[in-house]
């Protein structure tokens, strides 16, 4: 369903990233350092009103073979999806369910009393269920 | 009611360990717990929470829905000089409530208010504000937090 | 103001707070002491001296009579679970001699976020537990013991905390009296 | 309505009179298999039930019979140690027979004994003037009422609770002591009292007072 | 109706709290003698009631009443004695010390973390709620003469 889940904090270094296509790995990683671009553009954090309410930022940018979208939570912490350009069949709302059960596991992640914010994410509970998120199988 | 005694019985007993005077232990650590506990339980809170727009609407935030939440009540006072100074005023504060107004008891009152310092700057700091957090017991149970926003 | 966080329920965010917060504690005892022991140790504590003043609480709540067996005083336990914690536990695995029986829990609030460190197979992360079943029960003169057997977080498919009755507790005769 | 007891105290605080009326039996017998599951407490005069209440054996009752047989104390008549007996497996399944303890003399006479400093000390914690010593005291299983005479001595009345004229009944009772006591030429103060015709006429009374009400008791 | 004094006292004895608000009469000893003394008394009341009850009692002692005062006795499973005297026309004294145990002691001293079980309290807190609380009863009443 997606092609990279990556969990960026607030500082901007990553926490956890994961794709699917391995052989892809580097341009994914690729555009989700680009969102980053994006998200500080449309958030504008410290610099006035943010451009919407939402959390949910929606589409940031799309190449010929990907659309990147992203989240960011009140705590500045950031969300990319990475997803398959030729994949019609992926609604908005399908999207933002990604990024809404993405943020549950994320809360539950850093609520473990072990887990030091700004750390990256090692917890297996957290993968698994990323990668059920990834695969559509959640 | 029943989880709130739960809590409370919680807090006393968490105030007793960092302050047993067997261990180096002070409000500091006190202090720092409950950072912790605000640093992750405002993740959590701040979930179906639309973006805040600045400063003043995090500041609202946690004196309103936050202290709502956590101290069953609404602040009596909320203040600010604009300069990044606010002043909570709460005349009746959850973990003193129980407590006998006297001189020897106002003692003990730093005890009591610590680890909500440190709930408050945990939860400012994740909102991506560093604050200082120090609270002011002049009689009991009221209790004055005064939040001090570090703007460098 | 006041904004969408008034919608989020009250009880799912008080048992939360609750739970960050003994996860606070229990992460400050793992940096002031030095091996897990001593940390089961001051959790236990803890856990005794809550149940000391939460028993009050509940028979106050419950005017429960005193227990006269040990399948009220599972039933009590339970609900006492369901009183402060929201959660029920299964009461099973009776012994013969109807002295001893397990609380499975299904799930633990305590734990609800929590993934253990491998290095740390030593700790009984919920301690507290089994510290105020037995400070609660010593208050109406039942000594038990109390220990976990099964738990979710060391790979477990339940939490199973078992009580066994050691004694009754005498009556303090005044002095003077006989 | 239901009388359980009468007693009467003398001056002195000794126990001069007693009669049981009604005091029910209360025996609970069970065949168990081994582990037993009542816990049970071994002291050197009797066993008894600490915890762990079933079928009506209740926590305080007194083990008196294993297997039909009659229990002294912490022995078995055969002489063999009660203890042993149901700590081996291989006399399972056993039957047991558990009985509330009964009072006996000189435990009546303790109680007594016990009841005069009470009623004085109950007097002397007043927090009002002129205070007598206790009237009525309440259980949730029974009501005693006490009667004192002028001259000291008390007449105490064991019944069912929320019963009415308890009072006018001891009057009663204090009459037929001034009739048949008292004017028994044999009798001499302060003394158990063992007059046959006190004996019944008091339990004709209760015999009445069970019929036909406290109130129809001729005056 | 009106209420006298109460006494409260823990599982080992210890007079954990007095008051009073209509007591005419001292007992002429101090407050601790009369503390032990009440105390005697009570554990002999009830050893006295468990031997003499024709059944199984599951509260036992309940009250007793002298032609100037009743004595309502209420103990917790944990122990804990409430002891209030009252005139003897006072009813629902039972309900009353519940209400005392849930309202006013669990509340102000069972909660307060400066207080710790088994000592004497001093929190005067507790001791102005159990004042309203005691005052506000029916049974504080007006005082018939």
């Amino acid at each position: 369903m997606a092609f990279c889940i990556a969990v960026i904090g607030k500082d901007n270094a990553p926490l956890y990233l994961t794709t699917s296509d391995m052989e892809q790995e580097l341009e994914l990683q690729y555009h989700v350092n680009a969102a980053l671009d994006v998200v500080e553009e449309k958030c504008l954090i410290g610099k006035g009103a943010p451009e919407s309410k939402e959390l949910y930022l929606g589409l940031l940018y799309s190449t010929e073979n990907h659309k990147i979208y992203g989240f960011v939570t009140n705590t500045r912490v950031k969300f990319i999806v990475v997803i398959d350009s030729s994949n019609v069949a992926l609604r908005e709302n399908e999207v933002r369910a990604i990024f809404r059960n993405l943020h549950l596991l994320y809360t539950d992640a850093i609520c473990n009393p072990f887990y030091i914010p700004g750390e990256s994410l090692t917890s297996k509970k957290f993968d698994r269920a990323v990668q059920k998120l990834m695969s559509g199988t959640a | 009611m029943s989880e709130e005694i739960l809590f409370d019985c919680l807090h006393a007993e968490i105030v007793n360990y960092c302050l047993d005077s067997n261990k180096e232990h002070d409000l500091a650590t006190l202090e720092y717990i409950g950072f912790t506990t605000g640093y992750r339980l405002i993740e959590r809170l701040t979930r179906e929470v639309s973006r805040f727009k600045d400063e003043l609407e995090t500041m609202k935030f946690i004196c309103t829905d936050f202290w709502m939440l956590i101290y069953k009540k609404q602040v009596d006072n909320l203040r600010t000089n604009n300069h990044g100074m606010y002043v909570v005023q709460d005349k009746a504060f959850r973990f003193l409530t129980r407590i006998s107004p006297g001189t020897k008891q106002l003692e003990h009152a730093p005890k009591f208010v610590a680890f909500t310092c440190g709930l408050v700057r945990g939860a400012l700091s994740n909102l991506g504000i560093n604050s200082t957090v120090t609270a002011e017991v002049q009689s009991i149970p009221a209790c004055k937090f005064h939040i001090e926003v570090n703007r460098n | 103001m006041s904004r969408q966080a008034s919608r989020l329920d009250a009880k799912k965010v008080n048992s939360e707070f609750l739970t960050l917060t003994y996860g606070a504690l229990v992460t400050q005892m793992l940096r002031d002491f030095e091996n897990a022991e001593d940390v089961n140790k001051q959790l236990e504590r803890i856990g005794y001296n809550m149940g000391m003043r939460l028993i009050e609480d509940f028979l106050a709540r419950t005017s429960a009579p005193r227990c006269l067996e040990m399948r009220e005083t599972a039933d009590r336990i339970q609900q006492a679970f369901r009183i402060y914690l929201n959660i029920q536990p299964t009461i099973s695995n009776w012994s013969p001699a109807s002295d001893e029986f397990s609380l499975v829990f299904d799930s633990n609030p305590l734990t609800e976020f929590v993934e253990l460190p491998p290095d740390l197979t030593n700790l009984r992360y919920s301690a507290i537990l089994s510290g105020c079943i037995r400070g609660a029960l010593e208050m109406v003169q039942l000594e038990v013991q109390c220990w976990f057997v099964q738990d979710q977080l060391k790979g477990d498919n339940v939490t199973e905390l078992r009580v066994k009755f050691v004694r009754r507790l005498e009556e303090v005769i005044p002095a003077g009296e006989d | 309505m239901i009388i359980y007891g009468v007693y009467i105290v003398s001056k002195s605080g000794g126990l001069i009179f007693n009669l049981d009326n009604n005091v029910p039996r209360i025996e609970h017998e069970k065949t168990f298999t081994y582990p037993l599951d009542l816990v049970l407490d071994y002291d050197s005069k009797k066993v008894s039930v600490s915890f762990n209440r079933k079928d009506g054996i209740n926590v305080g009752h007194v083990l008196v019979a294993v297997n039909g047989m009659p229990v002294n104390g912490v022995t078995l008549d055969d002489g063999r140690d009660v203890r042993t007996t149901l700590d081996a497996p291989e006399n399972y399944p056993i039957n047991l027979k558990f009985s509330r303890p009964k009072m006996t003399t000189n435990e009546k006479i303790f109680l007594a004994s016990m009841f005069y400093p009470l009623f004085a000390i109950a007097s002397q914690l007043s927090p009002e003037p002129k205070s007598s010593g206790i009237e009525i005291l309440e259980a949730d299983t029974f009501t005693l009422h006490c009667f004192q005479t002028l001259t000291g001595i008390k007449f105490i009345i064991i019944s069912e609770t929320g019963l009415n004229g308890i009072d006018l009944l001891l009057r009663k009772v204090y009459e037929l002591y001034s009739d048949y006591v008292l004017k028994n030429p044999f009798y001499s103060l302060e003394m158990p009292i063992r007059c046959e015709l006190f004996d019944n006429k008091l339990q004709e009374l209760l015999a009445q007072v069970e019929k036909t009400g406290i109130s129809n008791i001729d005056k | 109706m009106t209420i006298f004094n109460l006494y409260i006292f823990d599982k080992f004895g210890t007079l954990l709290h007095y008051a009073e608000w209509n007591r005419t009469k001292k007992s002429g000893i101090t407050r601790e003698e009369e503390a032990k003394l009440t105390y005697g008394m009570l554990f002999s009341i009830k050893s006295f009631v468990s031997k003499i009850s024709p059944h199984d009692p599951k509260e036992g002692f309940l009250y007793y009443k002298t032609n100037r005062y009743a004595l309502h006795y209420l103990e917790t499973p944990s122990g804990l004695k409430f002891v209030l005297n009252t005139d003897t026309t006072a009813i629902n004294v039972k309900e009353l010390l519940q209400q005392l145990y849930a309202k006013v002691w669990v509340e102000f001293v069972v909660r307060d973390p400066l207080w710790t079980p088994g000592t004497v309290v001093t929190s005067e807190l507790f001791q102005s709620k159990l004042d309203e609380f005691v005052r506000q009863s029916p049974i504080f009443g007006i005082r018939n003469i």
